[in-house]
Formats: C-alpha cells, sequence, structure tokens
C-alpha cells in the first residue's frame, strides 16, 4: 500500500505465508479433494501431494515474485508517478513504422508461408478477426457504446451470403454491399430502442439482441436450416475464375497455367481479407477524423455536453451502430464464403465476448492495437492447441494477466484527430 | 386451472435461483460499477464445492438433514468467499484506475479461467447427488391434473426473500453498506474520507460469494446434478435479472428475477418454449425503453 | 423594460418548475435584448441552474413557456424544441456550472466538436469528407481558423493540443466558455464563467463579454455570483429568490435594492463593490 | 512541532511535472493561504497530502506522521478533512448520508451534536437532508462539501476554493466559518482561495504559488499589500479603474 | 513416424465426449505401436480440440493437414465434422467418424467413413421400436435444438408415423439449463408417458429428476449419447431404468473385445460410448494400411472403401457415400447401472 521499501526477509515470509494459506484454501475444494463416478454414486477422491505441490509452488512463487517486486520498485520509486487521466499523444513515429511492418509482413506471409495452409488460414482467421475488431471499435472504441451482441451483425452478413448464393446463386461481389446494408438495418434497428440506455444497461440489451438473432436462425429451419445451417455455400471466384479442379469450367488454375493445387483458394482468400481489411481501416480511420468522427467520441465523453452543442446524439449513436454494424456484416459474408458452412454455433455469444476482448486488449480507439490483440487471442488458443485440456485455461489466464500487464490496452494512446502548432513547446505549468 | 398454478411454483421457484444469483451479482455491481462476468461461475464453483461437501457428509454418514444442509452451507460459504477475495485480487484490483472497459474483459477472462479450472481438476462429466429432500405437497388436483409443491421449492424461496431483506437492510441502513456505495460513486473521495477502499471492495466480493454459495447450494440440492459449465447461462440470467430490476437495488434482482422466472415457465408452458429467451429478451427491452433504469431503479436525473 | 419587442430577442413567459415538492421556478416572466448582458443572480439554490435547463431543454417546464425571436426562422418556442435543436436551431447556447468538457479529447478538438453541424453539412453526411473535396477541406480550414482565434482570444492556444481533462480547473472554465463560441450563438448563456477565476482573470472576462456583446451583438445571459463581474458587464439584472424574481433593472439599482441586499448581497458587499 | 511540514515536494501525472519542489508548513492553530494563478498546482499540492497523486520526491509531514508512506485512507483517518476541487459529493446519496459519509471515523459520540452544527452553519442543508445530494443547486453542494469535511473533526482543514458558487451573502458566512473554527474550535486550516482578498484577509500567513513552486511567503498583511501579489492576484479589473 | 488425428470436444459443453474419444484412441495407438506399429513404423496421435465449435473446427483440420497426418479420426459433433471433412478432402486425408447426421456422407466426399449408424437409421429403429411397443401410450417427442438431437427427434417422429403411431405433442428445450418445469408441466398436462429423445444424456437425466419430483413417470427414448454412463447416477434413484436408447451393438459384450474391454477398466476407463469406436478407427487405420501396404491417400482410401475390417466393434465395411454396409441398431436400456439388450 504505503510506498514499499524492500521489505525485510520476516515480513515477506509473513505475506508468502499469508499467500500459501489463501492457496490453501483454494486448493482444498478444487485440488485436494475431487468427487468421482465410481459406479453408482460419487466418491470422494483425496489428491493431497497435488495441493501440496500447488500450495508450495504458489509459497515460492509469491516470495520470488516479492523478491523481484522489491527489487526493482527502489528504482522505480525515485520516479513515482500518477499516469495522468487521459493521455493524449502528440507524434509516436515508432507506431507508424510498427504499422508498416506489420502491413508489409501481412503482405508477404503467404509467400513466406507458401504451402502451409494451417498459417495462411490461421492468418485468415486474425484477418477476419481484425475486421471485426476495427468495426466493433466504431461502436465500443470511438463512441463508446457497449456492445455485447456485435456477433449479431456478422451472422447477418454471413446468413444473408449463405442465403443468397445457395438459393438466388448469388455471387460474392453482388452480395457483399447489400449484405452489409442488411447488417448496418439490424444495426439502426438495435440502436433505435437502447439509445436512452447506458452502460450495462446497454450492455445487455445487446447481448440479448445478439441472443435473439442466434436463437431465431437456430429455430427457424425454413427460413435458416435450423441448427443444422448452411451447407455447400460457393466460394468466392476470382473474376469468375473459380477455384476448382480442372473442369469444365473456366479454373484459376487453368487459366493461370498453373497445376491445381488447394493452396491457391487459401491464398486468394487470405489476400481477400486482408484487402476488405485494409479498406476497412482506411474508411475507419476516415471517418473518425470527419465530424462524424470526433462526435462520436464526443459523444462517449459526454452526452449532455453534445446536446448542449446542437449535436443531434440519436443520429450520432445511430450512424456508429449503423457502421459498425456493416462492417461486422462485410466480415460475415467473408466468413461464409470461406467456411463453405455456416451454423448458428458459430454465432454465439462468446464470439462476441472474443472482439469485445480484442478492442479493449488493443486498447480503445487503436487500429494498431486491434491487430496485435486479433493476433493474441487468436494465436493463443491455436499454439494452446497442443495442450489440450489446458488450453483454455492458459487462455483465460492469458486474457488476465494481459489485462493486468496493460490495463489500457496494448497500445493505449489516443491519437488526437486534428492538430496545430501550439506556440512554445509547453512544460508543466501554463 | 393445474397446469396454471403448477407452472407459478415452478416459475416462481426458478426466478428465485435466478433471483438469488443476481442479488451478489447486483451486490457486486453495487461496488465497482460493472458487471462481474465471473459472478456465474463463482456460483459454479460454490455448486461444484457443495457436491463435494455433500459427498463427504454421506461418507462420514452424517444424515440428518438439517445439520447435512448446515455444514454444507458453511463448507460451500466459507470457501467459495475465498474465491471471491482471489478472482478481485487478481482481476480487478489492479485495474481499479483503468477504463471500464477493462475489467469487464479480465472479467470474462477470469470465467473462461474457472471454467476450464473446473473442468480440468474436477472433471468434465456431470456430478449428480442423491435427492437430500425428497417429496413435497400434494397441493389439490383438477381435472387429473395434481399440483405438486416440493419442499426445496419452499426453502428456496424462503431462503431467498430472507436474504434479500438482510442485505438490502446491510447496504441502506448501515454504515458499511454507505461506504460500498461510496467507493463505487468515487473511489477517490472515498478514501479521502478515510475509508479503506479495497478492503471496502474485498469485503463485498466476499459477501456476493457468499450469496452465491448460497445460490449453488440451493441449486445443487434441488436439480440434483451440477457441472462445469452450468455457471454461464446461470451468470446471463442472473445479469439480465438484475438489470430488468434495476441494477443496484437488491429488491429489484429478486423481482427481475422472479419476473424471469415466470416469463419462462409461462412461456414455455402455454407457447414456444423454444422462443422463451427471445421473450425474456424482447420483454427486457421494452421495459428498458420505457424505464431506462429498470424497475426498480432509481432513474438516473443527471443535474446539470 | 424599454425594450421595444423588436429588440427582445427571448422572452420567458411565467416559467415555473416544479420538483416534487419543490418549487424551483415560480411564475418567472422576463425579456432579454439582443446584443446586450443579462445577468440572472440570487442567492444558492434560486432556481437559476433551472431557469437555464428549461431554457435550453434539459428540463420540460411545469408551466410556461420560453420564446426564441429568432431572425431568421421566427418565433421558436424553446421548451417544445428537442434539446440539440435549441442550440442548433435557435442559437441558443450554453455552458455548464459543473464543467462538462470532453476530457479525454484535446482542447482544439473539443472546439472543433462544437462546429459539428456546419461540418457535417460541408462534408455532406461525410461523403465528400471521406473522398477529401475542396468543399469540405475549405469549411475544415474555415472551423480551424475559428477554433484557434478564440483559443487565442481567451489565452488558451499553447494548450491547443493537450486533452481537456489533465487541465486546471479554471483553464476548464474557460474552455468551455471558447467552446460554447465556436458554436456561433444568438444567445451565450454562461452559467457562473467566472467561478474558480482569480479577479485579474475575471477581469479579462469582463473585457470578453463586453466585446461579445458590443462588437458581435450577442446576446448574453449571464448567472454569476462575482459581484465585480456581475456589475460591470450587465445592461440588466434579474434577481431571483427561491423562484421568484424579487428585482430587475440596471446594475445601480440592483446593489442599492434593500430586498436584494438582505437576500443576496448582505450588507458590507454594497460598500465593498461600491468602493 | 509544525503541524504539517513539506519539503521539496515533486508531485507529476504522468510526463507533466506539476510540483515542483515545494516548501510549505502550517503550524498548530494556524489559517494559512495558498494562492496562484490557474494550473499553479494548488489542487495538486492539496491532493498530494493524501497520496493523490503521490508525492515522487521530497518529504511531507503531518505531526509526526511520514505522509509520504501512509495510505490514503489512513491520512484521512488520522485528522485531515479535505473539501476538494470540484465538491466531489456522492451524487447518488442523500444529503443526510453524505453528512454520515463524513463523520464514518469519528468519534460516534460527537454525531448528533455536529450534525446540528452543521444544520446551524447550513441551515438549507437540513431543508434539503432526504434529498439527492446530484440533484441539489451548486452552491448546496458546495455546503455539503464542506460540511461533509467538518463532520469528521478534523484537526486539520483543507480548503480547496471554498467560496466557489457561492452567493456573497454565503461566502461571508463561510469566511465567517473559519474564523471561528480557526478561534473557538483551534482548528488549524490550509486554504486555497481565488478570492485572494478575502483569503488573506483572514489567514495569518500566506504562500504564493506559481508552476509548482512557493514564489513568496509572508503574513496575510504583507501579500495584501506586496505590490507583485496585487498586480498579478488581486486588481480586478473594476479595482484598476 | 505416421502421424493419425483424432479431435473432438475436448473443452466446453461436450468434453466428457472427448476424453472418451481421446482415451480410446491414445489406448489403441499404444497397443499398435507395442505391436510393432504399422507397415513398420509407429504412430503418433495427434489430438485437436475443436470444443464443439465449426470455426475451431476448421482451423483444427488445417493444423492437423500441416501436421501432415495421414489418418484422421473425428469430429464428434456433425457441426464440426462437416465443415472440416472439407479441409480433408481438400488435403487428401481419409477418416473416419461417429457423427451420425446423414448430411456427413450426403456431400459425395470421398475421404470420409462413417463407422456408425446415421440418425436417420437410428431415429427410424427408436421410432419404430416405440410405435411397437408404445404405441398404445401418449408419445412426445422432444429435442435440443442441436443438429444432431433434432435431426434424430425428426427421424423417431417419423419412424413411429411409418408405423401409425402419432405423437401427441412436440417440443424443444435449450441444453445447457437446468429448468426443466415447463416442459414437464405441459407432458404432464397432456398425459404423455413416452418422450421421444433427441439430445444429450446430461438433459435427460434431469427430465427424469425433475419429472419424478413433479409425481409424473416417464419412459425415455433416446439416440447414442445416452450410452454415456453418467446417466445413471445423474438421474438419480433408479431413474435412468426408464432410459431406453438405440445404440450400436454392445461392443463391450462380445468376446472380441473382452480383452480390451479388461484392459480400459483396469486403467479406470469404462470403455462405454464412444470409446471403443476410437479404439476401432485406429485398428481401421492399421488394418487398411496393412492391407494397401501404404499410407498414401489413393491406396489408403480404396482399401477402407473396399476392405472389411475386423474391430472392437465388430465388422466394419463401407458402402458408396462412407456409411456402414450393416448399420445395426439395437435397443438398449439401462438396468442397475448398466445398459443391456432391451428384453
Ligand atoms: N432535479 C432536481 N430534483 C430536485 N430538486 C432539484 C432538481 N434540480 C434542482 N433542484 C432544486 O431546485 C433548487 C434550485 O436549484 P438551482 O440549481 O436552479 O439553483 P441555483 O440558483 O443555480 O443555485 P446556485 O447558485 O447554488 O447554483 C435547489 O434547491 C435544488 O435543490
Ligand atoms: N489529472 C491530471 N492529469 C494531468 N495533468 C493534470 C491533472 N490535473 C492537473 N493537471 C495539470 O497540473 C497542473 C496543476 O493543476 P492544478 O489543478 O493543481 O492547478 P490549480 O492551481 O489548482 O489551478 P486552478 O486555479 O485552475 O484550480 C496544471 O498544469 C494541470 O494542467
Ligand atoms: C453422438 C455424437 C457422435 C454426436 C452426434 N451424433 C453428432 O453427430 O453431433
Ligand atoms: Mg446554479
Ligand atoms: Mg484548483
Amino acid at each position: 500500500m504505503s510506498a514499499a521499501h524492500s521489505l525485510p526477509l520476516a515480513d515477506r515470509l509473513k505475506d508468502a505465508v499469508r499467500i500459501g494459506i489463501v492457496a490453501l484454501l483454494l486448493g482444498i475444494p478444487m485440488l485436494g479433494l475431487t468427487t468421482a463416478d465410481q459406479g453408482g454414486g460419487l466418491q470422494v477422491l483425496t489428491r493431497w501431494p497435488l495441493l501440496a505441490q500447488f500450495v508450495g509452488v504458489v509459497f515460492f512463487g509469491r516470495l520470488i515474485l516479492q523478491w523481484l517486486v522489491s527489487h526493482f520498485q527502489l528504482r522505480k520509486l525515485q520516479r513515482q508517478r500518477v499516469a495522468a487521466k487521459t493521455a493524449v499523444v502528440q507524434q509516436r513515429p515508432w507506431l507508424k513504422w510498427l504499422g508498416r511492418v506489420a502491413l508489409a509482413f501481412a503482405i508477404v506471409l503467404p509467400m513466406a508461408f507458401s504451402g502451409n495452409r494451417y498459417v495462411i488460414d490461421t492468418a485468415t482467421t486474425v484477418l477476419i478477426y481484425v475486421m471485426l475488431g476495427w468495426g466493433l471499435n466504431v461502436v465500443v472504441g470511438l463512441a463508446g457504446l457497449l456492445d455485447l451482441g456485435y456477433v449479431a451483425f456478422y451472422a447477418v452478413g454471413a446468413y444473408s451470403y449463405g442465403l443468397l448464393s445457395t438459393l438466388f446463386g448469388w455471387g460474392f461481389w453482388e452480395t457483399l454491399p447489400v449484405a452489409g446494408g442488411m447488417a448496418a438495418l439490424f444495426g439502426v434497428l438495435l440502436g433505435w430502442p437502447t439509445l436512452r440506455l447506458r452502460g450495462d444497461y446497454l450492455a445487455i440489451v445487446t447481448l440479448g439482441f445478439g441472443e435473439i438473432i442466434r436463437i431465431i436462425l437456430v429455430n427457424w429451419t425454413d427460413f435458416s436450416g435450423g441448427p443444422n445451417g448452411i451447407n455447400s455455400i460457393p466460394r468466392p471466384s476470382f473474376f469468375g475464375l473459380e477455384f476448382k479442379p480442372p473442369g469444365d469450367t473456366p479454373t484459376f488454375a487453368a487459366f493461370f497455367h498453373l497445376e491445381y493445387s488447394a493452396d491457391h483458394r487459401v491464398t486468394f482468400l487470405y489476400y481477400l481479407i486482408l484487402v476488405l481489411a485494409l479498406l476497412t481501416n482506411v474508411f475507419v480511420s476516415r471517418l473518425r477524423r470527419l465530424p462524424v468522427g470526433m462526435a462520436w467520441e464526443a459523444v462517449r465523453e459526454d452526452e449532455l455536453a453534445c446536446k448542449a452543442l446542437g449535436i443531434n446524439v440519436t443520429g450520432v449513436k445511430l450512424s456508429a451502430y449503423a457502421i459498425g454494424a456493416m462492417l461486422g456484416g462485410f466480415a460475415g459474408v467473408f466468413f461464409a464464403a470461406r467456411q463453405g458452412f455456416i451454423s448458428p454455433e458459430s454465432f454465439v455469444f462468446s464470439e462476441s465476448a472474443t472482439i469485445l476482448a480484442i478492442v479493449v486488449l488493443g486498447g480503445r480507439g487503436s487500429q494498431l492495437g486491434v491487430v496485435f490483440a486479433a493476433l493474441l487471442l487468436v494465436v493463443l488458443p491455436e499454439l494452446g492447441r497442443d495442450f489440450s485440456d489446458y488450453r483454455m485455461l492458459l487462455f483465460g489466464a492469458a486474457m488476465v494477466l494481459i489485462m493486468v500487464w496493460r490495463p489500457g490496452g496494448l497500445v493505449a494512446r489516443r491519437e488526437p484527430t486534428i492538430q496545430i502548432d501550439t506556440p512554445a513547446a509547453q512544460g508543466a505549468t501554463p | 386451472m393445474g397446469q396454471f398454478i403448477q407452472q407459478l411454483i415452478n416459475g416462481l421457484t426458478l426466478g428465485a435461483v435466478y433471483g438469488l444469483i443476481a442479488l451478489g451479482y447486483t451486490m457486486v455491481y453495487g461496488i465497482i460499477g460493472m458487471i462481474n462476468f465471473a459472478h456465474g461461475d463463482i456460483y459454479m464453483v460454490s455448486a461444484i464445492i457443495s457436491v463435494t461437501a455433500l459427498t463427504l457428509m454421506s461418507a462420514f454418514g452424517i444424515s440428518s438433514v438439517p445439520l447435512v444442509l448446515a455444514l454444507v452451507l458453511i463448507i460451500a460459504i466459507g470457501f467459495t468467499s475465498v474465491y471471491g477475495w482471489a478472482v478481485e485480487r487478481t482481476a480487478y484490483r489492479p485495474l481499479r484506475n483503468a477504463s471500464r472497459l477493462a475489467p469487464l474483459i479480465s472479467a470474462i477472462g477470469m470465467s473462461i479461467f474457472l471454467q476450464n479450472m473446473v473442468q480440468v481438476s474436477q472433471g468434465a462429466r456431470v456430478k449428480p447427488v442423491p435427492t437430500l429432500i425428497p417429496g413435497g405437497l400434494e397441493l389439490f388436483t383438477h381435472n387429473g391434473f395434481s399440483v405438486h409443491l416440493a419442499y426445496t421449492q419452499i426453502m428456496i424461496c424462503v431462503v431467498t426473500v430472507v436474504l434479500m431483506v438482510a442485505f438490502t437492510g446491510l447496504i441502506t441502513r448501515t454504515s458499511f453498506g454507505r461506504q460500498q456505495r461510496a467507493c463505487e460513486q468515487d473511489r477517490t473521495m472515498a478514501s479521502l474520507l478515510g475509508i479503506d477502499v479495497d478492503k471496502t471492495i474485498s469485503y463485498t466480493f466476499m459477501l456476493g460469494a457468499a450469496l452465491a454459495a448460497v445460490a449453488g447450494v440451493m441449486v445443487t440440492v434441488y436439480y440434483g446434478v451440477v457441472d462445469f459449465s452450468i455457471g454461464f447461462v446461470a451468470g446471463i440470467k442472473a445479469f439480465t435479472a438484475a438489470v430488468l430490476g434495476g441494477v443496484g437495488s437488491l429488491p429489484g434482482a429478486m423481482l427481475g428475477g422472479v419476473l424471469i422466472g415466470l416469463i419462462e415457465s409461462y412461456w414455455s408452458a402455454y407457447l414456444s418454449p423454444e422462443y422463451k429467451d427471445v421473450a425474456t429478451f424482447a420483454i427486457l427491452i421494452l421495459v428498458l425503453m420505457f424505464r431506462p433504469s429498470g424497475l426498480l431503479g432509481r432513474p438516473e436525473v443527471e443535474k446539470v | 423594460m424599454t425594450d421595444t419587442p423588436q429588440n427582445t430577442l427571448l422572452e420567458v413567459n411565467h416559467l415555473t418548475m416544479r420538483f416534487g415538492g419543490l418549487t424551483a421556478l415560480d411564475d418567472l416572466s422576463l425579456a432579454v435584448p439582443a446584443g446586450k448582458v443579462t445577468s440572472i443572480i440570487g442567492p444558492n439554490g434560486a432556481g437559476k441552474t433551472t431557469f437555464f435547463n428549461c431554457l435550453t431543454g434539459f428540463y420540460k417546464p411545469t408551466v410556461g413557456d420560453v420564446v426564441m425571436h429568432h431572425p431568421q426562422h421566427g418565433k421558436l418556442i424553446l421548451n417544445q424544441l428537442a434539446t440539440h435543436r435549441v442550440a442548433r436551431h435557435a442559437g441558443v447556447v450554453r455552458t455548464f456550472q459543473n464543467i462538462r468538457l470532453f476530457p479525454s479529447m484535446t482542447v482544439l478538438e473539443n472546439l472543433m466538436v462544437a462546429q459539428y453541424n456546419t461540418l457535417q453539412h460541408a462534408s455532406r453526411f461525410s461523403l465528400a469528407g471521406l473522398f477529401g473535396l475542396a468543399g469540405y477541406r475549405d469549411a475544415k480550414a474555415e472551423a480551424l481558423a475559428k477554433a484557434t482565434t478564440w483559443l487565442e482570444r481567451l489565452g488558451l492556444l499553447d494548450r491547443a493540443n493537450v486533452a481537456a481533462g489533465n487541465l486546471s480547473y479554471g483553464t476548464q472554465r474557460r474552455i468551455e466558455i471558447a467552446r460554447a463560441l465556436c458554436v456561433d450563438p444568438l444567445l451565450l448563456c454562461l452559467d457562473e464563467p467566472a467561478a474558480g477565476l482569480n479577479p485579474r482573470e475575471s477581469a479579462e472576462l469582463n473585457e470578453l463579454l463586453l466585446y461579445l456583446s458590443r462588437e458581435h451583438d450577442k446576446g448574453i445571459l449571464l448567472i454569476e455570483h462575482d459581484m465585480s463581474v456581475v456589475m460591470r458587464v450587465s445592461d440588466q439584472i434579474c434577481v431571483l429568490n427561491f423562484g421568484h424574481k424579487i428585482a430587475e433593472g440596471t446594475p445601480m439599482q440592483i446593489q442599492h435594492d434593500p430586498n436584494v441586499i438582505k437576500a443576496y448581497l448582505g450588507e458590507e458587499e454594497t460598500e465593498e463593490a461600491s468602493a | 512541532m509544525s503541524m504539517l511540514k513539506m519539503s521539496g515536494v515533486h508531485a507529476h501525472y504522468g510526463a507533466i511535472h506539476a510540483l515542483r519542489g515545494v516548501d510549505l508548513t502550517v503550524e498548530k492553530g494556524e489559517i494559512v493561504t495558498l494562492i496562484g494563478a490557474n494550473g499553479a498546482g494548488k489542487s495538486t499540492l492539496m491532493m498530494t497530502l493524501f497520496g493523490q497523486p503521490r508525492a515522487s520526491e521530497g518529504s511531507i509531514q503531518f505531526q509526526d506522521l511520514d505522509l509520504l508512506k501512509t495510505a490514503t485512507h489512513q491520512i484521512a483517518r488520522k485528522g485531515i478533512a479535505l473539501v476538494p476541487e470540484g465538491r466531489r459529493i456522492f451524487q447518488r446519496m442523500t444529503v443526510l448520508e453524505n453528512l454520515q459519509m463524513g463523520s464514518t471515523f469519528a468519534d460516534g459520540a460527537h454525531y448528533e451534536e455536529d450534525l446540528k452544527r452543521m444544520y446551524q452553519m447550513f441551515p438549507i442543508l437540513e431543508q434539503r437532508l432526504n434529498q439527492r445530494a446530484g440533484t441539489l443547486s451548486g452552491g448546496e453542494q458546495q455546503m455539503l462539501a464542506i460540511a461533509r469535511a467538518l463532520m469528521s473533526r478534523p484537526q486539520l482543514l483543507l480548503l480547496d476554493e471554498p467560496s466557489l458558487g457561492l452567493a456573497p451573502i454565503y461566502i461571508r458566512q463561510v469566511f465567517r466559518i473559519i474564523k471561528e473554527l480557526n478561534e473557538a474550535w483551534g482548528m488549524t486550516i490550509l486554504l486555497v482561495e481565488q478570492n485572494a482578498h478575502h483569503a488573506l484577509r483572514v489567514a495569518h500567513r500566506g504562500y504564493v504559488l506559481q508552476h509548482g513552486a512557493i514564489v513568496l511567503a509572508g503574513s496575510g498583511k504583507e501579500l495584501l499589500e506586496n505590490p507583485q501579489v496585487r498586480a498579478a492576484y488581486l486588481e480586478s479589473g473594476a479595482h484598476a479603474e | 513416424d505416421y502421424s493419425v488425428g483424432i479431435a473432438g470436444p475436448m473443452t466446453g459443453e461436450y468434453a466428457s465426449a472427448g476424453a472418451q474419444i481421446r482415451a480410446g484412441a491414445e489406448m489403441a495407438v499404444a497397443d499398435i505401436n507395442a505391436k510393432g506399429g504399422v507397415l513398420g513404423q509407429k504412430i503418433k496421435l495427434e489430438i485437436g480440440d475443436d470444443a464443439c465449435d465449426p470455426k475451431q473446427a476448421v482451423s483444427v483440420a488445417n493444423a492437423m493437414v500441416n501436421k501432415h497426418i495421414v489418418f484422421m479420426h473425428g469430429h464428434w459433433c456433425s457441426s464440426s465434422t462437416i465443415p472440416a471433412s472439407d479441409i480433408y478432402n481438400d488435403a487428401q486425408i481419409p477418416m473416419a467418424t461417429v457423427s451420425t447426421n446423414p448430411k456427413v456422407t450426403e456431400r459425395g466426399l470421398k475421404n470420409i467413413f462413417r463407422i456408425m449408424g446415421r440418425d436417420d437409421q437410428q431415429g427410424g429403429v427408436g421410432g419404430g421400436f416405440l410405435a411397437e411397443h408404445f404405441g398404445s401410450k401418449k408419445i412426445a417427442v422432444v429435442d435440443d435444438k442441436s443438429a444432431y438431437g433434432k435431426g434424430l427427434a425428426d427421424e423417431m417422429a417419423k419412424g413411429m408415423q411409418a408405423k401409425g403411431v402419432k405423437p401427441v405433442l412436440r417440443e424443444s428445450i435449450t441444453a445447457g439449463e437446468k429448468d426443466y418445469s415447463g416442459l414437464i408441466t405441459k407432458l404432464k398436462a397432456a398425459g404423455v408417458e413416452v418422450v421421444a429423445y433427441g439430445g444429450y444424456h446430461t438433459e435427460v437425466a434431469l427430465i427424469l429428476r425433475q419429472a419424478q419430483q413433479a409425481g409424473l413417470k416417464l419412459t425415455i427414448m433416446g439416440g447414442d449419447t445416452m450410452s454415456n454412463n453418467e446417466i445413471v447416477t445423474a438421474a438419480g434413484g433408479d431413474n435412468a431404468n426408464n432410459v431406453l436408447f438405440t445404440f450400436a451393438p454392445d461392443s463391450r459384450l462380445e468376446p472380441a473385445a473382452a480383452d480390451v474391454v479388461k484392459r480400459f477398466r483396469d486403467k479406470k476407463v469404462e470403455p462405454d460410448g464412444y470409446v471403443l469406436y476410437a479404439y476401432a478407427a485406429m485398428q481401421l487405420f492399421q488394418q487398411a494400411a496393412e492391407k494397401a501396404k501404404s499410407v498414401k491417400y489413393a491406396d489408403l482410401d480404396k482399401a477402407i472403401a473396399n476392405g472389411s475390417f475386423n474391430t472392437v466393434v465388430g465388422t466394419l465395411s463401407f458402402d458408396a457415400k462412407g456409411d456402414l454396409k450393416v448399420p445395426a441398431f439395437r435397443v438398449y436400456q439401462w438396468k442397475g447401472g448398466k445398459y443391456e439388450y432391451f428384453k
């Protein structure tokens, strides 16, 4: 609590013992004891050695941590500061630079990993989430509207394509704007009853909205295929050239005189989502500097002040919902096209939670942060696949730890949308 | 007629369970001013603990029902509040000064963690316990439909009401309750008045966890089957209940829970059970359109 | 009042506002002339801020109405307009007693947001802006020029790129005034603009207010407890107590009104103010 | 021993260096006032006493307590109370509850008596007892903030612009109360005021803060007459004429 | 070494099924390796977790492709198997699965072999059985809205109707909830005594418990998932004795499996449900590879498609679609903690 200088050993021991006791209490019911079905009823099994190990690890871990903390705090103490309430940063060239590196990497990735379907495919997933993150960022990061049902718009996009393509034979490119429009419409539909709501009230309504869409998709079998979902959704073609083994229709491989390989499509899909995501980025970054964008942020900061300045808060909020939803819809179309199969299971609440986590972990309002967060949240569980049982356990723990490590998000600072040269570089006081 | 009354009983019981979880939820909300997504999982942890405790009781041959119930409650409350404390300490306290969304995300992470921790350490299989309090009252029979009221249903409703009254008193009448509310509204100012914000928040989490623990025990005794994944749905329902009633208001949480319980039970008895959640959320949205701060929540008149 | 109706910018008729059992405003009638400074004073809790709230659409008055005589749009009944229309359509812009800036946006952004309607129009609902068309670029440059002008006038230019929430109380007060000015109001309603300013800074504020009303012909409604401001800049003062109007007149008349002295100024103050 | 002694205190908000080596003492039974322009760091200085933000350098001693090593809530329990900038009353609590918050760690025996005293000082609060504090008028909130601080019976009272938003008639009342608290109750007071005339008149001593450092110190009277001070902080347009 | 993959819900709600698959496959791989492996090479098992989420299933599939597996067993949920099988097909990897939804094999993929019957078959068996044995009672059809559950329930309803019995009620519930009192009241009001249920066993257990509490005696007819012995204790008392279900013939009872079954039990794993199927899938791979003398797709796939294999779950051979040629379904009943053929 107080500015602790390095603690004497006795205190540190005491502290570690205290934490050890907590670990013991936490461990007894979960590690020390367990129940198992031994034919005909539960029996209690004990695992005291496991518990002892756990408590030991926690105890010594705490000791070491304490030591590390007090060791480094000595230096930190001299410049102990409280973070400014809101940080605005003028120029951070390294961020731009980092962004460029990321972009360059994204462009060469399929070349660098050519033939490695898994990497390219995972990268495609990352990019879908990046796009979703950028879309949700409009609603949550900029306009400050907590949306826990974003997946609904993603679903609207995906089902629009799924249905239009399988029922009416529409292609990917024709569907894209229509699905975006549909999603935007749903955005307004959701936005309208929630205009007066704040904070958690908004959160539960959006969550409910997402669930309503999902439940309708599950139950309205005639329309959506119900739990079976929609099958055999056509894959996007390369300007009319299909990615198929040579056959009667013109194919990509035949046209370019290549040997057919399943990787062509994977690579094509990757570049497709890359382009879509980059367009999203340009679109959102530009919007943010336009009056609407500034109004979004202003509404987030203080709705009443906005009204007093003559800003139509309703319109501003609805535009944020509509645009965020539209981007989600685009991503949905791509998702359906890539998977070839969609079912309501892909649009559950935890999906919304992941997208929201990407936005928050990235740092609200930071475009680049979203990229890193998406990378982290997609790749972490992928890496964890080898841990099998422990995969989600580690994922959950990582989510907590990252948030605790960087409470403001990975890229926490907000870049002003407009700047002027001010007379004389400013010191601390006016 | 018989069916109607039966659904009333069922709906009230279900609502009481939601309300009980929502009480803890709303209490924690009242202090950190944000959704505690891990609350449902705390409740799940307590349900698992009470399964272990119940099994232990029968292993030790303790068979007097009141004694078993009391011991299980004590054990579950004790251990679960340590979990509440630990969750707060690791996932919330470091984020005291961050934006409102940061703890929301760490709570989601914590919820994933707890769920999988239990899955790994206790196994993925469902855990059944024998019926502790069998039987009930046969109220009446109407057109060949006999209306049942189980003893556990009575117990759940009574426990919920008692806890609601007790905790409402705690929050609105006592100095500790005032300190809690102060922490929610302005933590810095609260500490300037001498309030140990960290401690107050820790205690509140422990109380919230204790409420979840009671809910966990009740559910284990009532339904007899629990597993590591029960936290999620319960958490969402409780969250909905709390919001419907007005977050921060304990009677509101109770009312919200009961309303949702009734909507669900009547909707599924007379209309299509597939769409009962749609009905719940639609009614929630409707209510909030006209009362943006829930049924019993005090409207936020912002003076400018 | 000697104002001819043509000169009247705002007309308040029998305004009453009740909160449950409490009557915060009681049958208040008032005429606010264009291009002049009208001050509202009165003890704490007299209903001054409530009056602003009724005027700008934040509260719906229980009884009575507020009519704006708009040079272009004619008669507008403010209490029937949506809050944002009061500022946008009727040109009545206010500041808040409890500062309400956009804290994590920079000072300059705060001022740009204030020009949202103009800019949004120029950007053709973002389309022109998205493609960076000339019409929008010009409008933006103009808006920026306006913002810098007011910043300079209020001595805030060096703070333009700082997050508004990180500034001290007095500085924030001045930014709020600058922000309101960026909306180009016909009637500017200031709620205690001098609170948190030291006497010297208040003096600068005086200059500004006089400049606005004299040079820019803005109507100003001023709530203020600092008599060095009120007595210096007001053309007309209205005194409220318990929601009633207890006096109205020029600064000279008000200073010597025994009711006002008793309810508001207190005994010594008269000496001081006239000193 | 001084009641309060700050020496070489520095404080930062992130990269902003808000206090740059402040030296200041307050003796028991004194009224000390602090004046300075907007952004000079007056409010920061007050908050730094409570460790919000915690000083990054220097020392702060309250009687024999090292405030740099004491948690915020512990400091408050040791008999320091603050009327903060922006009032910070608990908006969603009633007026009475706000007052009760103030007395949370005070000796319960005086509670009723203190409450009566507050009603006497600020009669309007008694009329508004069960109103939600957030709906009070600005000035009423200011009075509530003062009353709440007094409810804890502090030894050292810190007032950050207590006259802000008060009607002239109440401003005088507040200064009367300050004097009374000091004289009749022996309370030590550190006062930040824009209303420098009034403040320097009641104060025994005063400091002038500029750019985060003390540039001038002296008795109230001296400062009132100091031409620099007059020019920078006291002369209003009206007086200059 | 050859890598083979298995995938299923190792985490999430259905993690217990994932555990079964895993236990079965691990034992099989150990056994095969102990006997010298396949074509002289050891087998390495790759495990994928899809949590029954189609998107993750695709990801798992891509990861498996990348690990150059030569054979795949999975996924468990039909909704995961369907999109994942496209990828295995693209990458030309033969696969076995226990997913029962008809669509799994109806899409013309050549690489997929189902070692379990189909929902329309088991639904037909179940529905027909109900009509025969319980035709005089009031029967309700209930599902849990999952792809599997709804498909199965629909097929059971069809099977009943084919024999002239009409269900009196058609209902859906939401899996994962705890309170089914609404359903029970409805069943009770309609005088239902028998329920044809499409879905997973956890819900059935709860329904039985709550029905008992409400004073309603129910018999429930379910599908393959009811073979999980969790249902016995979960349903409480002797409620499980009222559960009938269709499942492939119980291989644990077959002498051919006796040795394997015993070794599972020694390791405290009850080889029920999908355990032995996972074991059999590995045997299928081993035998096909030995027969084809290669693990190349073309050879292996042909060998599986045309061969007939003796495994712990009986003899497996496939039709043109990749479905079992003789998908025998039997009706079982739980009795005192074990399931046995209905008598
Ligand atoms: N929303 C509300 N609910 C209940 N009472 C209110 C509300 N708003 C204002 N009041 C009451 O109405 C009275 C007038 O308040 P108002 O804010 O208009 O005073 P004021 O004249 O601006 O005072 P000050 O100079 O202190 O700012 C006060 O007594 C206040 O408590
Ligand atoms: N939360 C904060 N984050 C960052 N900078 C801050 C913060 N609060 C204050 N500052 C800066 O610290 C400096 C001192 O501010 P402080 O509020 O202490 O001034 P003050 O003397 O109280 O001014 P005023 O008379 O306007 O109240 C100012 O430059 C201000 O911009
Ligand atoms: C029973 C399991 C193999 C799963 C279920 N048959 C399905 O296909 O989803
Ligand atoms: Mg006011
Ligand atoms: Mg200040």
